[in-house]
């Protein structure tokens, strides 16, 4: 049995998208939120499906389901669009359209009675489609393309409140800065088909690919290196990687719903999908980027950590705890080596991937529920809503406690993963993982303690437990955050093809959950109940605490530098030289024109028989020149 | 008449017609005189479909039902443009083709 | 010299004038009536080569039609006392001499070139060939221009009346 | 006496005589001027009867006897007319364009004579027979309308004008409705050639032979062409009342006589071609099976046969004058655009059908 039908995947959901764009505001009632719905549980049935079919054959050999060629440049380079099954792909196709589903149901109760209803569920369907283009991609430019598209839906969701400035800033510097890194990203394509004369994944990441004959060098790295460094600059923008993570938090202003598919589950992980997509080039060909690559990922984490803490928005903790566990996959991709035992950190990764989903979905989910209920985001303002809303109450729990990295939770198993491979090659980066671990910990419990316990705050109406279809959803992620780590995944996904016997380094996991059980000790005992103790121990950190909690001033810093440096010392000779150089230039080609017009205006006089006397005129001279020629 | 008047010698006629139409055309400033005057062309180049379909084609009738194609183009193209002169003359008292330059400026 | 050359100088000779006159009359309604001369003659020369149909249709067309129609435009535009003026002297002379220069191009053409007949054997140009032809979708056969001329009639029909259409002036009441 | 029934001996004869002693060319001079003189002499006998006629019939349905003084029954009259006429100071106004004014008359006079020249009188007697006959009568009798239109223009005169526009609009809007009527004749016989359309009608009249359609053509002819020559009721051209004489107001004397003779020769010109084509032309009257009777009807010469139709049409144009009301302008053109025009084109479409179906005789 073929994989044909594996098209409907991605034709159900721009499906969905054409109907509501088209029909948006006529269309009645909640219907658009059931068409985006129903295609999307197609496509997610259609993906398990894929998933069964393909995991059980047993081999975890790429396959082309789907081909045609899109452009044709020469005969050796041509631009194909296609579907390609293979273990991550998969893998990527069942989280995203299981989380889409998810959210999409939780939408219909979260976005009920919104303006734009339509408008919404049209860009959350589109954001589907792209997203599962951007994984099945067959090659490199597909890829490029669909990435195009997941930026344009996010752009368009986070500024979906348009009337809001805040969502329209934000919706704006998440486009710029990823259309920035994605300069980076769409240079380093032209640099490896340039090389390679391919952009097909298939050929790029065959074991045998990697004897291309890539001797160029550009300041004392090769060129393929260069290459993989500005697509790991894309892949850093999308999933906001330091230094291109000043997006992220802003991202926030979009409906929270979108916050957990796009810039929780789905889209920021593009950015290791794509390191990891191109893992085996990456190994090879360029160890020097993988090194960036768990530098910057280790960096993140941390950074993002420390920042976590010290936050008071419930999205923005969210949304740097993303960061963090980004970092997290990130750092694993890195310290990871191709094949056999080597591959743990690969396979970490990816796993990381997948529970992270489930858990980081569940907890926006969840935090859209307390917004929904006491319709403000700053935790300063909560307090005791355990008594007012049980089920989130739960589920947000379990989120915290897989994210913590708390056996049996889906984190544990995961993280664990992640900190042995880096505890297999890199020290430092295992000291850094085990660190961030304990923080983890720690502000998810702060956060969830000031949420549910602390002090009762009075509202002024009683905040009430969020409808089955908002809660529905949120079970069955809690569900999955639950038994996702269980999944023997090595089996399935490792660097190479072969399987990996997964298995857990006890020391390893012993210290981390140890660790995390003390950050949650340290936040139960400051937040339980409302005490002073935070406030004294942010202040005997003093200026630290105080840059944390400012994100170490980096929008300040990108500030400064645009427009400091880039408008004063760049653009504005750059207009300066526009307005008096070129524009001159081209008022001198206009007055010329003009002056030659006015000159020979006289021939359009308008008078008709002016016109005719100089056509037969004409008629006659070519004539005569006709009858000169003949002679 | 086809056998005692050598083609030459009418084409001769259609000539001189054509290009005392052309004169007419670039002189007159009446608009109906101009129409005349196309007239007198298009009228010109009919008789010479004519003769040349009659003098060195015989049988074959092509430049007949060009020349009656064109006759009819030449009546709808006269009607319009005297409907135009007609609401021209309503429109600014004069169809006079130099007085036409209301669009102009 | 046989009669019919006789007569075809005859009517070329007054076609020449007559269109000679048509373009120089300072009196419009004589203007059209000198170019009803001219098309006349036309006529004539359509019979005289046999083409009775062809002949018959400048008369209707022509002569009943386009002629018709620009009297009814000179009755409705100008005035019997007006004459209309002469062009200036520079505008002839220019013109004239284009359009010497014009017939003396062609007619240095025409008397140079030497047609050739082509031996054909084809059909008389009888009314039951005529409508054969007019509506023969076969090879020599002329319904698509036929139609399209239908059409085009109707459209020239419709944007004269509509063009000539008085604006009825509105009433606001 | 077999001069009588076919002609073609008698111009045969006439032809070999002529070709005996002349050149070929000469003959053909000679032969031209023969015929033109023929029909000179029609024209000026048909001013002189039906003038006569007219004035007769006209005090026949006033109940008054008319001219009577003039010659036996007052036939003499319309000669002694004549040469009052003929002695009348022809006036010409002041600012008249001369040249168009006096064309005019003739435009109108030769647009008469070249329709005329296609007539078949009889069998044989007929001048030009080509095969677009009915094509060249319609083409020639529209050049009549620019006669009118220039003698209204050039005398200066508004009621002139006036009338010559109303003449001009009536004359171009009727001459749809005739040549629509007469095509509907044509869709039965195939042709455009006046003989073949009288040697169709050998063994019955269209009018008989072509069912209801052909009778509504024949009726909507005779309306239509009684307006195309500006008779009553349809002559507001010249309406004495309001545009005194219309576009011959101006006119007097010679001029004036042609007028009116092109009037009547108008008359006789459709009240020919409508014999000839819905009345069998010089056919005799015949009833199938009536071997007796048709054989009686068969002596009687074509000629006859021919006048007497056209003698009949005539009649009962000039019944129409004398019996029916003016009508207005509006009314005029209402009549032919939204009644004559459609009924006439719903005819013809019907005729093809029928004709297509053969359910003709």
């Amino acid at each position: 049995m073929g994989y044909q039908y594996t098209i409907w995947i991605l034709i159900l959901p721009i499906v969905a998208f054409v109907i509501n764009g088209l029909g948006s505001g006529k269309l009645p009632g909640k219907i658009s939120g059931w068409i985006a719905t129903v295609a999307i549980g197609i496509s997610a049935f259609l993906s398990y499906k894929t998933a069964f079919q393909f995991f059980g054959s047993g081999s975890h050999e790429k396959i082309i389901a789907v081909k045609t060629t899109w452009l044709r440049f020469n005969e050796g380079l041509q631009i194909d669009m296609g579907i390609l099954l293979d273990p991550i792909s998969i893998m990527m196709l069942v989280v995203i359209t299981t989380v889409s589903l998810m959210v999409f149901v939780y939408s219909q109760g979260y976005m009920k009675g919104e303006k734009g209803y339509d408008r919404y569920f049209a860009f959350l369907s589109l954001f589907s489609f792209s997203m599962l283009g951007l994984v099945v991609a067959t090659n490199l430019f597909q890829t490029y393309m669909f990435w195009e598209l997941v930026g344009v839906s996010s752009y368009l969701l986070i500024g979906f409140y348009y009337d809001k400035p805040a969502a329209v800033a934000a919706s704006k510097k998440a486009f710029i800065v990823t259309r920035f890194a994605d300069l980076g990203f769409l240079i380093g394509i032209l640099i490896i088909s340039f090389y390679t004369g391919t952009f097909d994944f298939d050929i790029l990441t065959r074991p045998e690919a990697m004897t291309l004959p890539v001797t160029a060098t550009f300041l004392g790295l090769s060129t393929m290196t260069w290459a993989l460094l500005l697509v790991f600059m894309g892949g850093a923008g999308k999933s906001a990687m330091f230094p291109l993570h000043i997006w992220l938090p802003d991202a926030m202003e979009g409906p929270t719903p979108v916050s957990a598919l796009i810039h929780a589950a789905t889209m920021v992980v593009a950015g290791v999908y794509l390191v990891a997509r191109l893992f085996p080039t990456y190994s090879v060909l360029a160890p020097d980027a993988l090194e960036v690559v768990a530098f910057i990922g280790a960096f993140t984490t941390l950074f993002a950590a420390v920042i976590a803490c010290t936050q008071f928005d419930i999205k923005r903790i969210l949304a740097f705890s993303t960061m963090s566990q980004i970092g997290y996959m990130m750092l694993a991709l890195g310290v990871s080596g191709y094949g056999g035992e080597e591959g743990l950190g690969y396979t970490a990764s990816l796993f990381h991937l997948f529970t992270h989903a489930f858990f980081k979905a569940l907890l926006f989910l969840g935090a859209g529920s307390i917004i929904h209920a006491v319709h403000t985001n700053d935790i300063r303002e909560m307090g005791g809503l355990r008594k007012y809303q049980p089920i989130t109450h739960i589920l947000f729990l379990i989120a915290c406690l897989a994210i913590a990295g708390i056996p049996p939770f889906a984190g544990f198993f995961s993280k664990d993963e992640i900190l042995a491979a880096a505890f297999a090659t890199h020290p430092i980066y295992y000291i850094i993982g085990t660190l961030v671990a304990g923080l983890t910990a720690f502000y998810m419990f702060r956060l969830y303690f000031i949420v549910f316990w602390g002090k009762s705050t009075s509202y002024t109406h009683t905040p009430h437990e969020s409808p089955v279809i908002m809660t529905l959803p949120m079970m069955i992620l809690g569900i999955g955050s639950v038994v996702a780590g269980l999944i023997p995944f090595g089996s399935y996904i490792s660097s190479d093809g072969v399987p990996l016997k997964g298995h857990i380094d006890w020391v390893v996991a012993t210290i981390s959950v140890v660790l995390a059980l003390v950050g949650i000790l340290i936040a139960f005992k400051f937040y339980k109940t409302e005490s002073a103790k935070p406030e004294a121990i942010s202040k005997s950190f003093g200026a630290f605490y105080r840059s944390a909690l400012s994100k170490f001033y980096f929008d300040e810093l990108y500030i400064a530098i645009t427009k400091g440096v880039i408008f004063r010392f760049v653009s504005k000779p750059l207009a300066w030289f526009d307005r008096n150089v070129i524009d001159a230039f081209m008022n001198l080609i206009a007055a010329i024109t003009n002056w030659v017009s006015s000159q020979i205006k006289e021939f359009q006089s308008g008078q008709l028989q002016k016109y005719a006397f100089i056509f037969i005129s004409g008629v006659i001279i070519i004539l005569l020149s006709f009858l000169y020629a003949n002679q | 008449m086809i056998e005692s008047v050598p083609l030459n010698q009418v084409l001769i006629v259609t000539t001189l017609m054509f290009f005392i139409g052309v004169y007419g055309f670039l002189t007159r400033k009446n608009l109906i005189t101009m129409l005349i005057s196309v007239e007198l062309m298009l009228n010109a180049v009919n008789l010479n479909f004519v003769f040349f379909d009659r003098y060195l084609f015989p049988g074959k009738l092509e430049g007949h039902f060009f020349s009656l194609f064109i006759i009819a183009i030449a009546a709808a193209e006269a009607a319009v443009a005297i409907a135009i002169f007609i609401n021209l003359y309503r429109n600014i008292r004069s169809i006079n083709v130099e007085d036409v330059n209301e669009m102009k400026n | 010299m046989a009669t019919s050359a006789i007569i075809f100088y005859v009517v070329a000779t007054i076609m020449i004038v007559f269109s000679l006159l048509a373009v120089t009359s300072r009196k419009i309604l004589r203007a059209a009536v000198y170019l009803l001369f001219a098309l006349a003659g036309t006529a004539g020369i359509y019979f005289m080569v046999d083409y009775y149909f062809l002949a018959a249709v400048q008369l209707i067309v022509y002569a009943g039609g386009i002629v018709v129609l620009i009297i009814f435009s000179i009755l409705l535009t100008s005035h019997i006392e007006e004459k209309m003026e002469k062009p200036d002297s520079l505008k002839i002379i220019l013109t004239a001499i284009l359009g010497l220069g014009g017939t003396a191009v062609s007619l240095y053409v025409i008397t140079n070139h030497l047609f050739t007949p082509q031996p054909t054997t084809g059909v008389e140009a009888t009314m039951s060939t005529i409508g054969e032809k007019l509506l023969g979708y076969g090879a020599g056969g002329y319904v698509l221009p036929f139609e399209v001329i239908s059409i085009l009639l109707l459209a020239a029909m419709v944007g004269a009346i509509v063009v000539a259409k008085r604006n009825k002036p509105e009433n606001h009441d | 006496m077999n001069w009588l029934y076919d002609f073609n001996y008698l111009t045969r004869s006439i032809h070999e005589s002529l070709a005996e002693t002349f050149e070929p060319a000469t003959v053909t001079i000679v032969e031209m001027a023969l015929a033109g003189l023929c029909f000179m002499i029609l024209f000026a006998l048909l001013g002189l009867v039906l003038v006569y006629a007219e004035r007769k019939v006209s005090a026949f349905f006033q109940q008054r006897l008319g001219p009577m003084r003039v010659g036996k029954w007052g036939t003499a009259q319309t000669l002694a007319d004549v040469i009052k006429l003929l002695m009348k100071e022809p006036l010409i106004n002041k600012n008249a364009d001369r040249f168009l004014f006096n064309l005019a008359p003739y435009i109108i006079m030769i647009a008469s004579f070249m329709a005329m020249a296609s007539l078949p009188f009889a069998k044989g007697l007929q001048a030009l027979d080509f095969d677009i006959g009915l094509l060249y009568i319609s083409a020639v009798s529209s050049l009549g309308v620019i006669g009118i239109l220039l003698a209204g223009w050039s005398s200066d005169n508004k009621y002139s004008l006036i009338g010559a526009m109303r003449s001009g609009a009536q004359i171009i809007s009727y001459e749809l409705s005739v040549g629509l009527s007469l095509l509907t004749i044509v869709v039965l016989t195939g042709s455009l050639q006046l003989s073949t359309i009288v040697e169709s009608q050998a063994n019955g009249w269209w009018i008989f032979k072509g069912h209801i359609p052909a009778v509504v053509a024949f009726i909507i002819f005779l309306i239509a062409s009684t307006a195309e020559t500006n008779r009553g009721p349809f002559d507001l051209a010249e309406a004495e009342s309001e545009l005194t004489a219309g576009f011959h107001t101006e006119y007097s004397g010679l001029k004036f006589a042609f007028f009116f003779l092109a009037e009547f020769a108008n008359m006789f010109i459709v009240a020919a071609i409508g014999a000839t084509v819905f009345l069998g032309g010089w056919m005799p009257f015949h009833i199938g099976g009536w071997e007796g009777f048709n054989n009686i009807m068969d002596y009687v010469p074509p000629l006859f046969w021919f006048f007497g139709k056209v003698s009949f049409l005539i009649f009962m144009m000039m019944w129409f004058r004398w019996t029916f009301p003016r009508l207005r302008i509006d009314q005029l053109l209402t009549l032919e655009w939204k009644y004559l025009l459609p009924v006439n084109l719903m005819n013809i479409v019907l005729m093809a059908f029928l004709s297509l179906m053969g359910w003709h005789f």
